[in-house]
C-alpha cells in the first residue's frame, strides 16, 4: 500500500513501523471503522454474498474514479464523466444491436464504440481547456450537457436493450465469488498506480499539479501531458459505459446523473488534493469502498431513506476528520 | 397564418415516457395541420422553475392554449392562473393540480389524465393476487416529494392494505435503473425472504430484475410501471410479473384535441377526464 | 561560430562571440523591462550581470531561456537569429537556468526534482528509481550537500536547501550556456565556496556560465567579464581585470556613490530587555539543546551559522508559527506564549519572512494592498479602506526603500525580485514594530538599496526597537549587528561583541569550532 | 465596472480607452454577442415581457452565486447551496404556515427561520473545514446529503404550501417591469461588491485566495475569515429559499437539486478563479445573466430540448474561449 513513499533508498531503509503502516493506509482507519461498525451491527453485512454485493456496486463509481484521479492529479476535474458514460452507452448500445453481428463482433464493436467514445469526449475537454489554459470545471460543464444532450438525441430518450447473451453472462460473471466486472476495475486501478508511480510519464503528471509551469521551465510540453490525462478519465468513461451495460443490459441516456460528484468524492476522501499534485490511486480506491459500505451498510442497517442521506453525509465528514488525525499522528 | 397556438409544457424529456408522448403529441400535430405546436420539457424532474418559466414565456409569446404536465401539483397553480387571467386555454393532464390550492385561489381547472394511485393499485393488486395474504413484498419508491411517486406509492399501500401483505421494506431508487438494481440488492441481503417487488416505474423495474439474475433468485415476483418497450421481452418470459400502460403516446395528443374544442368556442372542461390505463401482464 | 556584435559600439574581448545580444526590447504593457539591451557571451568565460534592482536582469535571462518573447531587437546564436518559443527549445540550444524565484514540485522527492528535465528510464522505459537516487544524491554531493534524504519532498527543505536543489538541477544536463541568476543571494559562505569550485570546473570544460549577483566581491572573485545594466538599458561590458567595484558600481547608478559611512559605532547603552529566550525549543528541533538569550531595545542582535543551522526556526518559534515545544519566552519581562502570528504582531513584534513568495507577499494583489498587510488599522476606518490614506502610506514606503515601481496598484508581481524584497520590508516597517525580526531581510536587494536599508534598519535602533537578524551574508551581520550569536546544529555556539567581529571568528563557531578563537561560548 | 483595481491609483489617473474597457467588462463580450444573436434571429426576445421573464428566471441563481463567489475567492467551494437552500425553504414553510400569526409576523418569521437555517449549515460547513484544513469539497458534499436528508425528513417529504398572500405577491412583484426579487439580488450584488471592494474584510478574503499563510503571517485569523465566507454563502441560501417560497408559493423539499453547478458555473464564467483569489461579483451577475440569456433564448429560438442541452455546452465552451481572447488583448 505505499504509494508515494519510493521504494529504493538513497540512505535509510523504511521501518515497518505503526507509524508508516498509517502514514501510507490513507482513509483505511476510517474503513475499517466503519466495516467493523457494520459487522457487529448488522446480521448479513459480513456475509460472502454481501460482499459480492457490495464489490458489484461500487464497480462502476471506482473505473470512473480511477480516471478522475488524473485529472485532479494535474490539478483540473471532469464533471462530464456521469453524461460521458451515458452517451458512450448509448453509442455502444446502437453498435451491439446493429443487425448483421454475431455476438463476438458485437461484442467487440460495442467495447470499440464506447471506449473512441469516451476517448473523443476527454481528447476534446484536454485540449480545450489546456490549449487556452481555461478551467477546466469550465470546459467539461459544457461537455456535461454536450454528452448528456448528445446521448438523449442519438437514442431518442429511449432505453436501448436485448444485447447478446455473452454480454450479460460477462456481466454478472464471478470467480471465487469476485464479479469479474470488478476485477476489471481492479486491474484498472492496478495499471494506473503502475503508470503513476513508475512510469516517467505518471512523475510528471505529479509534478504538473505541483507547479505547471516548474514543469513547463522543465522543457516539457504540459499541453500533451494534460490532454493525455483527460483523454485517460474519456477512456475510463468508456469503459464504466461498457460495465453499465454488461451489468444491466440496458443502455439508458439518462444513466450516470450525478456520478461525477461520487467519482470526485472517493478521489478525495482518498487522499488525493484537489489543487492537484498529491495523492494516489490507491486512496481512491478506498475512497471508493468507503462510499459503497456505507451505502450498503446504511440500508443493511434498516435505517430510513431520509435518515441514511443524513448519516451518509455526517460519516462523510467523520472520516475525513479521523483521516485528518491519522496523518497527524503518522507524520510526527 | 392564424392557426392557434397550442404551447405544450412536459416533464422532463429525457424521460421514455414523455419523450414518446411528446412524438406522439408531434405526430398528432402534423396529422391535423390546423394548428402550431411549441413544446417544452424540464432539464430534470424536480427543475419546477423551468415549467413555470415556460409559462411565462408562452404568456409573453401570447399562445392560445397552454397544455400542462405539472411537475408540482401546487408550485403550478399561481402561473397558470396567470395565463387564465390573460385569456388562455389551459388544459392540465398526466398530474393533477393539487385541489386545495386550486380551491385557494378560485381556479376551476379540470383534469385530463389517469390515475397514477389505481394504475399502481392495479400492479399491486396483480401482485397481491399472487401472493395472497401475509405475502413478503417491498416497495422501489419513485423520487421522493414528486407527485407521481406519492400517488403510485400511495396505490401500492392500497393494495398492501388490501391483501393484507407484509410490507418489509420501501425505499427510493430515483427512478433509476441503476440505482434501483444497487438498493434492491441491498434490500434482498438484508430481506432474503422477500416474495415481491413494486417498483414505482418500469426503469427501476428493469435494475430489480437484474439483481434477481444475478442473485439467482427466480422465485420473486416483479411489477412495474409504464410499460416501456424494454421491459416486454421481460413480461413475456415471466422476468417480471406485471407493468401498467397509461397510454402515454396519446396522452398529450388527446389533452390538445380538448384544448383546442375550448378554444375553437366548445365549453370549459370540467372534473376529471379519465383517460384509460391498463394492467399489462404475459398475454 | 564568431558573430562580431554589428553596428554595436565594440566590446572589449579576449575571444570570439558566439551568442549576441543586439538592441534587445522588452514590454510589459506600459513598463520598458528591457529598452536596449546589448552584450555577447564567448565560450568558456564567466560573464557577470549586474544592476540595480530592476534592471532587468531577469528579464533578459528569461527571454534567452525560452520563457517569454520579446518586442524586438536581435539575438544571435552561432551566427543564427535565437528566438526560442519555449524552455524546451532553449534547452535544445544548450541554455540551461536556474531563476532567480525558485521552480521546485514541492510534493515530489528532492532526487525527482533534480531529475525532472530528464527522468532516468530502465531498458522497459520505466521509472529507474535507483538511478534517480543515486544521480540524486551525486548531484548534491557535488555541492557540498550529503546528509540529506533524496526522497524526501521538497517541502522539508529551507529556503537555502531549495537554491541548492535548484542549481543541483541545472547542472544535471549538458549545457554551453549556464545562466545562474542571483544563485548565491540565500546562500552562506561555505556554499557560496562550493558553488564558485563548480563554476571553475565546468568553465574549464568549455561552458559558459552567466552569472548575476548584488555581490560585487563575488563578481570579482569568479567572472571574467562584467555587463552592466541600468533602467533596462546595458551601459558597459567590462573586462573584469581592467575595472574595479567602485568602477562598475559608479556606471550602475550613474554616480559615484559616497563611500560607505563608516558610522562610528556608538555603544548602546544598556536599555530594558524586549525579549528573553529561556532555553526554547520548537516544534521543527524538538531533540537538541534549547536556545536562550536576551534581546534588548535599541540593539541589533545577529544571528549567523550555516545553511539549516536552525535560525529561522528560532525566528518562527519567537513569532508563533511553529508551536513552541519547551522552554519560554519574555516580553518585557512577562513571559508569553503566543498562539500565532496575530498574538505576536499584537505584542508589537514584526517578522520579514526568508521566502517571500511563499509567505511574505500576495503576489497577484498591488503594492499598496500588500504594503498595508499587516497595517490595515492605519488604513481603515470602521472597517472601510481609506485608499488616499493605503497609497499614501505605500508611496512613502516605496520612497523610503527607493522601491522601483509602476503604481501602488500594480500586482506585486510585475517587480523585479529586489523590488519584491523591499515591499515584504515595508510592509512591516509601517507598522512601526517594538521588536522586529528579520531573516534574510537584504536577499536580492542591489547594493545602493542595501545600505539604505541598513542605515533604516539602524535608525531603528536608535529609535529604541529592539532588532534579531538572520543572516548568511556575514558583511552585513558585521555591518549591522551589535552582537552576533553563531548557530550551529540547532545550538548557540558562542556570542561575538562587536570587538571580536571577523569573518573567521563566525566561521570557527558555525562549523562547532567553538573556543579556538576568541568566541565566548554560552 | 472595474472590480478589482483599486480605485484611487497611485500614480496615473486610467484611461478610458476600448483596452481598459475590455479589460474590466468581464465575459460582457460573450454575453452581448449572444444577446445580439438572439434578438436577431427571435421575435420576442427583447420584449420588456421577456426582459422581466429573463430577469426572474436567474434571481435564485444570482443570490446563490453571489455567496458562492464569497466562498470560491477564499479557494473554497459549496456543493450544498441547492440543499442548504431546500433545506431553508422547508424550515421557513413549516414556520410561516404555524397557525395564530398574522401574515406579518408569519413572513418575518420565515425570513428568519430560512436565513439562519442557511447560517447554520454555513457555519458547520466553514468550521469543519477551515479548522482541520480539510477540503471544503468533500464537506459541502457531506452538508449536502445533510441538508437534503433533513429538508426530506423535516417535510416528510410533502411540499408545504398555502403561504400568506403578501408573501406571494412580493414574489410577483415588479416596480417598471423589474422584479422585485430581482432588486433583492441586485441589492446582494452590490453589497458584495462594496464589501469586497472597500472593506478590510473584504480586502483580506482576496488575499486568502491567494496566499493564506501569507495573510496569517500578517496577523490575520485565516480560520475566522473562511468561516465568514462560508456563513455568507449559506446566508445567501437562505435568501434564496426566500424567493424560491415567494415565487413559487411551495417549499419543496426536493427544490435547489443541482442548483450548487450552476451557481459555480455563473462564478466561473465571471472570472473567478476555482483556486481562489482573482475574480469579482460583477463578473458573477454577468455570468449569472449569461446563463439565464442562454436558457431562454434557445427555447424562443425553438431548439428541440436535447439539441438546447447541447448547443448550451457549446455555447458555454465558446465563451469562455471568446474570454479568453478579450482577455488577451485587453492584457496587451
Ligand atoms: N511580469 C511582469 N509584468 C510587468 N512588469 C514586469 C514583469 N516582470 C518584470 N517586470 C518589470 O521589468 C523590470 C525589470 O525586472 P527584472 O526582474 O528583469 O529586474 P532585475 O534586474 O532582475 O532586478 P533584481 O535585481 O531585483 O532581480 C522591472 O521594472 C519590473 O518591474
Ligand atoms: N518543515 C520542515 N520539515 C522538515 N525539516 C525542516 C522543515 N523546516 C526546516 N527543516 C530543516 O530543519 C533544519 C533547520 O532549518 P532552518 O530553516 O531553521 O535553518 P536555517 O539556519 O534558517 O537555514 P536556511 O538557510 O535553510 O534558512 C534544516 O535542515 C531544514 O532543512
Ligand atoms: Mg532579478
Ligand atoms: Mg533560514
Amino acid at each position: 500500500m505505499t504509494t508515494q513513499t519510493l521504494s529504493e533508498s538513497g540512505r535509510s531503509t523504511p521501518q515497518l513501523s505503526l507509524r508508516t503502516v498509517l502514514h501510507n493506509a490513507g482513509i483505511g482507519l476510517a474503513l475499517l471503522a466503519l466495516i467493523v461498525f457494520f459487522s457487529v451491527f448488522t446480521e448479513h453485512f459480513l456475509t460472502p454474498n454481501n460482499i459480492t454485493n457490495i464489490l458489484t456496486q461500487i464497480t462502476i463509481n471506482l473505473v470512473l474514479a480511477v480516471g478522475m484521479t488524473f485529472v485532479i492529479l494535474v490539478g483540473g476535474i471532469d464533471l462530464s464523466v456521469g453524461s460521458v458514460m451515458a452517451f458512450a452507452a448509448v453509442v455502444a448500445g446502437k453498435a451491439i444491436t446493429l443487425p448483421g453481428f454475431g455476438p463476438a463482433e458485437a461484442i467487440a464493436l460495442a467495447v470499440v464504440a464506447a471506449t473512441m467514445t469516451g476517448v473523443l469526449c476527454g481528447v476534446f475537454n484536454g485540449v480545450i481547456s489546456a490549449y487556452w489554459a481555461l478551467p477546466s470545471f469550465i470546459i467539461t460543464l459544457g461537455m456535461l450537457n454536450i454528452a448528456r444532450g448528445a446521448a438523449l438525441q442519438v437514442s431518442d430518450a429511449q432505453t436501448i436493450y436485448s444485447f447478446p447473451l455473452a454480454f450479460e453472462e460477462f456481466g454478472s460473471a464471478m470467480i471465487y465469488g469476485v464479479p469479474v466486472v470488478f476485477l476489471v476495475a481492479l486491474l484498472l486501478v492496478f495499471v494506473a498506480w503502475f503508470i503513476l508511480n513508475f512510469t516517467v510519464f505518471g512523475r510528471i503528471l505529479y509534478g504538473i499539479g505541483n507547479n505547471e509551469e516548474a514543469v513547463r521551465l522543465a522543457g516539457h510540453s504540459v499541453f500533451r501531458y494534460k490532454v493525455a490525462a483527460f483523454t485517460i478519465c474519456g477512456f475510463t468513461a468508456g469503459i464504466a459505459a461498457i460495465v453499465y451495460m454488461a451489468r444491466l443490459n440496458i443502455s439508458s441516456p439518462i444513466a450516470g446523473i450525478g456520478f461525477e460528484l461520487n467519482a470526485i468524492a472517493a478521489v478525495i476522501i482518498g487522499g488525493t488534493s484537489l489543487s492537484g499534485g498529491r495523492g494516489s490511486v490507491i486512496g481512491t480506491l478506498l475512497g471508493a469502498v468507503i462510499i459503497g459500505v456505507l451505502a450498503n451498510g446504511l440500508i443493511l442497517i434498516g435505517l430510513s431513506d431520509f435518515m441514511r442521506q443524513m448519516i451518509t453525509g455526517v460519516v462523510i465528514v467523520f472520516a475525513v476528520i479521523l483521516d485528518h488525525y491519522r496523518a497527524k499522528y503518522a507524520a510526527k | 397564418d392564424d392557426k392557434p397556438v397550442v404551447g405544450l409544457i412536459m416533464k422532463s424529456l429525457a424521460n421514455e415516457f414523455f419523450q414518446n408522448m411528446m412524438v406522439g403529441a408531434q405526430a398528432h400535430q402534423e396529422k391535423r395541420g390546423d394548428y402550431e405546436l411549441l413544446a417544452v420539457g424540464m432539464q430534470n424532474e424536480t427543475d419546477f422553475e423551468s415549467q413555470i418559466n415556460a409559462v411565462e414565456n408562452f404568456i409573453t409569446q401570447g399562445v392560445d392554449a397552454i397544455v400542462v404536465a405539472p411537475a408540482d401539483s401546487r408550485a403550478m397553480v399561481r402561473p397558470l392562473k396567470k395565463a387564465m387571467d390573460a385569456g388562455i386555454v389551459v388544459v392540465n393532464f398526466d398530474v393533477a393540480l393539487d385541489e386545495d390550492a386550486k380551491k385557494q385561489r378560485g381556479v376551476e381547472l379540470a383534469f385530463v389524465g389517469p390515475d397514477n394511485r389505481g394504475g399502481a393499485k392495479l400492479a399491486g393488486d396483480a401482485l397481491g393476487e399472487k401472493l395472497g395474504e401475509g405475502g413478503k413484498v417491498v416497495i422501489i419508491e419513485g423520487n421522493p416529494g414528486a407527485d407521481n411517486a406519492t400517488q403510485r406509492r400511495l396505490g401500492f399501500e392500497d393494495s398492501v392494505a388490501e391483501f393484507k401483505l407484509d410490507l418489509l421494506d420501501s425505499r427510493t431508487a430515483h427512478w433509476e435503473t441503476e440505482e434501483a438494481n444497487s438498493v434492491f440488492s441491498n434490500m434482498l441481503t438484508a430481506h432474503p425472504d422477500i416474495q415481491g417487488v413494486m417498483a414505482a416505474n418500469d426503469s427501476m423495474a428493469i435494475g430489480v430484475v437484474k439483481a434477481l439474475e444475478s442473485a439467482g433468485r427466480d422465485d420473486i415476483l416483479v411489477v412495474g410501471f409504464d410499460n416501456i418497450p424494454a421491459v416486454g421481452p421481460m413480461i413475456e418470459d415471466g422476468r417480471m410479473l406485471a407493468t401498467v400502460d397509461q397510454f402515454g403516446t396519446d396522452m398529450a395528443a388527446n389533452a390538445i384535441d380538448l384544448a383546442l374544442e375550448v378554444v375553437q368556442g366548445g365549453p370549459e372542461l370540467e372534473g376529471w377526464v379519465k383517460t384509460p390505463i391498463e394492467l399489462v401482464t404475459a398475454n | 561560430m564568431a558573430a562580431a556584435a554589428p553596428g554595436a559600439a565594440p566590446l572589449p574581448t579576449h575571444g570570439s562571440a558566439f551568442l549576441s545580444v543586439d538592441g534587445l526590447k522588452k514590454y510589459f504593457g506600459g513598463v520598458k523591462a528591457l529598452d536596449g539591451v546589448s552584450f555577447s557571451l564567448e565560450q568558456g568565460e564567466v560573464h557577470a550581470l549586474v544592476g540595480e534592482n530592476g534592471a532587468g536582469k531577469s528579464t533578459l535571462i528569461k527571454i534567452l531561456s525560452g520563457a517569454f518573447p520579446y518586442d524586438s531587437g536581435d539575438i544571435l546564436l552561432d551566427g543564427s537569429v535565437y528566438n526560442p518559443a519555449s524552455p524546451h527549445e532553449a534547452k535544445q540550444h544548450g541554455v540551461q537556468v536556474v531563476h532567480q524565484e525558485f521552480n521546485l514540485l514541492d510534493h515530489l522527492s528532492i532526487a525527482e526534482n533534480i531529475s525532472i528535465e530528464k527522468l532516468p528510464r530502465t531498458r522497459l522505459g520505466l521509472l529507474d528509481r535507483k538511478e534517480l537516487n543515486r544521480r540524486a544524491v551525486k548531484a548534491l554531493k557535488a555541492i557540498g550537500l550529503d546528509d540529506i534524504d533524496v526522497r524526501a519532498p521538497i517541502s522539508s527543505l529551507g529556503i537555502a536547501h531549495k537554491q541548492l536543489v535548484e542549481i543541483a538541477r541545472a547542472l544535471q544536463s549538458k549545457s554551453r550556456i549556464l545562466i545562474l541568476d542571483e544563485p548565491t543571494a540565500t546562500l552562506t559562505k561555505r556554499e557560496t565556496e562550493r558553488l564558485f569550485e563548480i563554476v571553475e570546473a565546468i568553465k574549464a570544460d568549455g561552458v559558459t556560465v552567466v552569472f548575476v549577483s548584488h555581490h560585487l566581491d563575488e563578481v570579482f572573485r569568479i567572472c571574467d567579464r562584467v555587463t552592466v545594466f541600468r533602467n533596462g538599458k546595458t551601459i558597459a561590458t567590462d573586462l573584469i581585470a581592467q575595472t574595479s567595484p567602485e568602477g562598475v558600481v559608479q556606471r550602475m547608478v550613474g554616480r559615484r556613490l559616497e563611500a560607505e559611512i563608516k558610522e562610528e559605532h556608538q555603544d548602546v547603552h544598556q536599555q530594558d530587555v524586549a525579549l528573553r529566550l529561556d532555553d526554547l525549543r520548537t516544534a521543527a528541533n524538538p531533540k537538541d539543546r534549547g536556545v536562550t538569550f536576551d534581546l534588548h531595545y535599541g540593539e541589533i542582535v545577529g544571528i549567523a551559522g550555516l545553511v539549516g543551522a536552525g535560525r529561522t526556526e528560532i525566528l518562527r518559534g519567537i513569532f508563533g508559527m511553529d508551536p513552541v515545544q519547551s522552554g519560554r519566552i519574555f516580553r518585557d519581562g512577562q513571559e508569553i506564549r503566543f498562539s500565532g502570528p496575530r498574538d505576536a504582531i499584537a505584542s508589537s513584534l514584526g517578522f520579514v519572512t526568508e521566502d517571500r513568495k511563499g509567505e511574505g507577499l500576495v503576489l497577484d494583489m498591488p503594492i499598496a494592498a500588500n504594503t498595508s498587510m499587516a497595517n490595515m488599522d492605519a488604513v481603515s476606518k470602521l472597517g472601510l479602506l481609506q485608499f488616499p490614506a493605503e497609497n499614501r502610506q505605500a508611496r512613502e514606503a516605496g520612497a523610503r526603500l527607493k522601491l522601483k515601481y509602476g503604481k501602488t496598484s500594480d500586482p506585486v508581481s510585475s517587480l523585479s525580485g529586489g523590488n519584491q524584497q523591499k515591499v515584504v520590508l515595508a510592509k512591516w516597517l509601517v507598522r512601526n514594530p517594538r521588536v522586529l525580526l528579520l531573516d534574510e531581510p537584504t536577499r536580492g536587494v542591489d547594493v545602493g538599496a542595501k545600505a539604505e536599508i541598513y542605515a533604516i534598519l539602524k535608525g531603528l535602533a536608535r529609535e529604541g526597537v529592539a532588532l534579531l537578524v538572520v543572516s548568511s551574508e556575514m558583511p552585513e551581520l558585521m555591518t549591522l549587528s551589535d552582537r552576533i550569536l553563531v548557530l550551529a546544529d540547532h545550538e548557540i555556539q558562542g556570542e561575538l561583541k562587536r570587538p571580536d567581529f571577523s569573518e573567521e571568528n563566525i566561521l570557527n563557531l558555525a562549523y562547532g569550532r567553538a573556543n579556538a578563537a576568541g568566541g565566548q561560548a554560552q
